[in-house]
Parts: C-alpha cells; structure tokens; sequence
C-alpha cells in the first residue's frame, strides 16, 4: 500500500531486504535516513524459541499503518515513511518489522521512526506466536493498547 | 432473508472459535446490536471465548471502538474483528 | 579497528554499504537493530552542493570514536556497535556516515544510535567541505565542541 | 639537536598554514612549552592562523586538551593537532 509515492506500507510474507526498503525512503533532498530492524530472538525468558510465527488482519493493520504516518507527519518534517512487516512462519534471526524513515534533518528520521514503532506495537492488528520445542503462546505486547 | 453482519477471530480468538470468519445474523426484527449484546451473543455461540473477550477490543470495518461505548451498534453488512491484545513487532 | 569484535569503527575513503554494517551488528541474540544514515543533500541553504569532501584526523577520531561507544556501553545495554565514516569526496546522494546498533531491547539501540550521532558531531575530528558551483566553505556543526 | 614536537594542520587551518604538519623546535634550554606559548609561536610562524586559532581546540596525542590549561606542557615527540570546528556527519 503507498500513499503519493512518500510513504510504503506492506504485510508481506517474504523476506525483509533492508536496503530495498531504504531505496524506497532515500531522496536527495533527504540527508538522513534512520530505520528500526527488529530481529526473531533465539531465546525468550530461558526457553528456546524454534520460530515464531506472525498473524495479521492485513488491511486493518495497513489502515494502522499509514493512519499512523499521517500523525507522524504532523509532528515531525519528515521526508519518506516506509513500514514493512512479515507475516507467517518467521526463522530465527531473521527480520520482523521494518521502519525507516527519511528526514532532512537528523533528529526528525530518529524521533519519528521510535514513536512508529511503539505505536505499531501498541495499536497494530498483528500478533506473534512463539513456538518452543514444547508448545507454543500468543505473545502481548506490554504497549498493549489498553481495553477501556 | 436475515440481516447479517461479519465477525472475524484472530490469533487466541481465532484459536477458541476454531474458525477464521462468520457470518452471524441480527437477531429477529432488529436492524442492529449494541457491543454488550454482541459480547452476550459471541459467549453463547462459542464457550472458549469468553475468557478471551474480556482482553479484548472491537474494531468494526477496521476501526477501534471503545468496548464500553453504548452508542456504537453494529449494523447490517458491518465487519466485526475480535482484537485480542496485539503483539508486533 | 576493531574491539573485541563487538565494536567496529572505521574512517574510509570506500562506499559505505548499510548491509555491510548491518552485518557486522547482527546478533542471534539482539532483537533490535537500529541505523543512522547521513547522506549528502543537493541543497544547503539555496545554494546547489556539487560535491563535499570529508577529512579526519583519523587516527584519533577512531579512538574517539571507541571512546563514546565505551560510554555509550555505560548507559544502555548494547550488543555490538559499527561506525563508519566516509573521506574524501562524496558526490551528492551518497553516504557520509553510518551508525548501527544492536540490542536486546528495541530502546537501547533506538537510543544508543541517537546520542552516538550527536556525540560524533560534537567531537570527532572530521571536517566537512562543501563545494558549490562558485566556491566552497568548511562546515561548522551547531553541536561543536566549545572552546572553553 | 634541538628538541622537536609535531604539529598537525586540519580543514581550515591547513589551509591558512599550506602545510599538514610540521616539526617545531622546543625553545633554546627548555624541555617544553605552554598552550599559551604555543598559541603566540603559532600565530607568529602563520600569519592567516591567529584568526582560525580562536576557534579551534587543541589535541595532543590524540586527546582534547582545555586551551587555557596552564599545567598542561607540549613536549618532546608530542603530536599537538589544531582542530578547527568539526564537522563530521
């Protein structure tokens, strides 16, 4: 999903390739680029984690997404957005969620792509089962957006 | 024909209900149902996901809604997702 | 140079490529990743930038360099970190500078990243020249290191 | 043979003085020399510096130094760098 060319939102189920999500982000008139790569743990609270596994209510959370841009934009000057996050089976080691963010300035790219990920972790449709060696569980996030 | 609307399960929900989506009708002469009386409704048709429920947030044609709003009715047509507490990232 | 391969530090006239450092901070272990890309912009103040030209006093920014990782270490708790910067000429679009983190967390890399950056601009012994079509000046950060 | 320390030039200062370094000799009888001394020697071998050594730092053997020290020494084989404002990033 892209809204103007400026900012990429996408469930997918392949791999994450950091540098085609920077491509989508750089701009010449962008002299900073942050992004966030979070990465499958081997292990979670002493127990092993064989793979996890990601779900989603893919449209919902693409609305999210770029819901969530669009305020980011009203608190920062930032350039180009991208956000790409997996679904399915996820190895171990291998990337989960992208942000990146351009910005003509430093600190706009950095503070913007921190408040997109903990809002993407608090209000994305989108859950993670960790799968041991003996079971599995739904995780929560403890940004969890609170039931009233 | 009954007035339907759509509920979908996802994650734990999804696990408790067995099934993905479905349809599920108003009840008799009403052309909507207030979230309590879904919640109600949702309890009766699958036992497992009471516990479930009580974690959980609506969002209705993919937007949150505030569980406790009595203002909000679900209609015909309306797509219901059961949102157990999310985990991105 | 490097320590104990957890910290990786580098002034080079070479093309910085992102998956290159992301390489070296990658961890089984980190969930997190976090990047800084400065890259040079076509514009400063209305002014077309032909090209910059970055000089270090190598030598001692690496070891300054080493240094603000070795602090950083003292505040957030960190997997592996990579600096690199560029010398020499940068044509427009390219990247001057990259700075990845590793963590456990997502907020000690996101962090970590933030006051490196600052820190760097603030202290190591780089300097930017920039080349516009009618001349060219030494660049001054605003974050420099005062004079006491 | 005299006593000698190095001098390094960098940015804007290397192109007041033309040169990237270069070796100084410590006064006659001295075994070092003061920041302040060291400030008057330089201005007065590089006439384009004093203006760039207002706003610059020294270094010596690759650390900071506060320029109004007074119990730091420049000695022999010390590498004393002038650093311009940086401007790395």
């Amino acid at each position: 999903m892209t809204n103007l060319n400026k900012d990429f939102v996408k469930l997918t189920s392949e791999n994450l390739i950091l540098q085609d999500i920077i491509n989508l982000v750089k701009d010449d008139g962008a002299g900073a680029i942050t992004t966030f790569n979070g990465t499958t743990r081997n292990i979670f609270k002493d127990k092993i984690v064989v793979r996890l596994e990601y779900e989603s209510y893919i449209p919902m959370a693409e609305k999210v997404l770029l819901n969530l841009i669009c305020e980011a934009r009203t608190k920062w000057d930032i350039t180009k957005v991208a956000i790409y996050h997996r679904t399915g089976i996820v190895p171990v080691g291998e990337t989960s969620v992208i942000v990146a963010v351009s910005s003509i300035h430093r600190k706009e790219s950095l503070h913007a792509v921190e408040w997109l990920i903990d809002e993407l972790k608090e209000k994305a449709p989108i859950w993670k089962k960790e799968v041991y060696s003996d079971g599995s569980v739904w995780k929560e996030n403890a940004e969890n957006r609170q039931k009233c | 024909m009954s007035k339907e609307f759509t509920v979908l399960y996802f994650a734990s929900a999804r696990d408790a209900t067995n099934v993905q989506s479905e349809k599920i009708s108003l009840p008799p002469q009403s052309t909507s149902i207030s979230l309590e009386n879904l919640t109600i409704l949702l309890k009766r048709r699958h036992e497992k996901l009471a516990p479930i429920l009580e974690n959980s947030l609506y969002a209705i044609n993919m937007e949150y809604v505030e569980n406790d709003d009595q203002t909000i009715l679900v209609k015909e047509g309306d797509e219901v997702a059961v949102i157990p507490p999310v985990s991105g990232g």
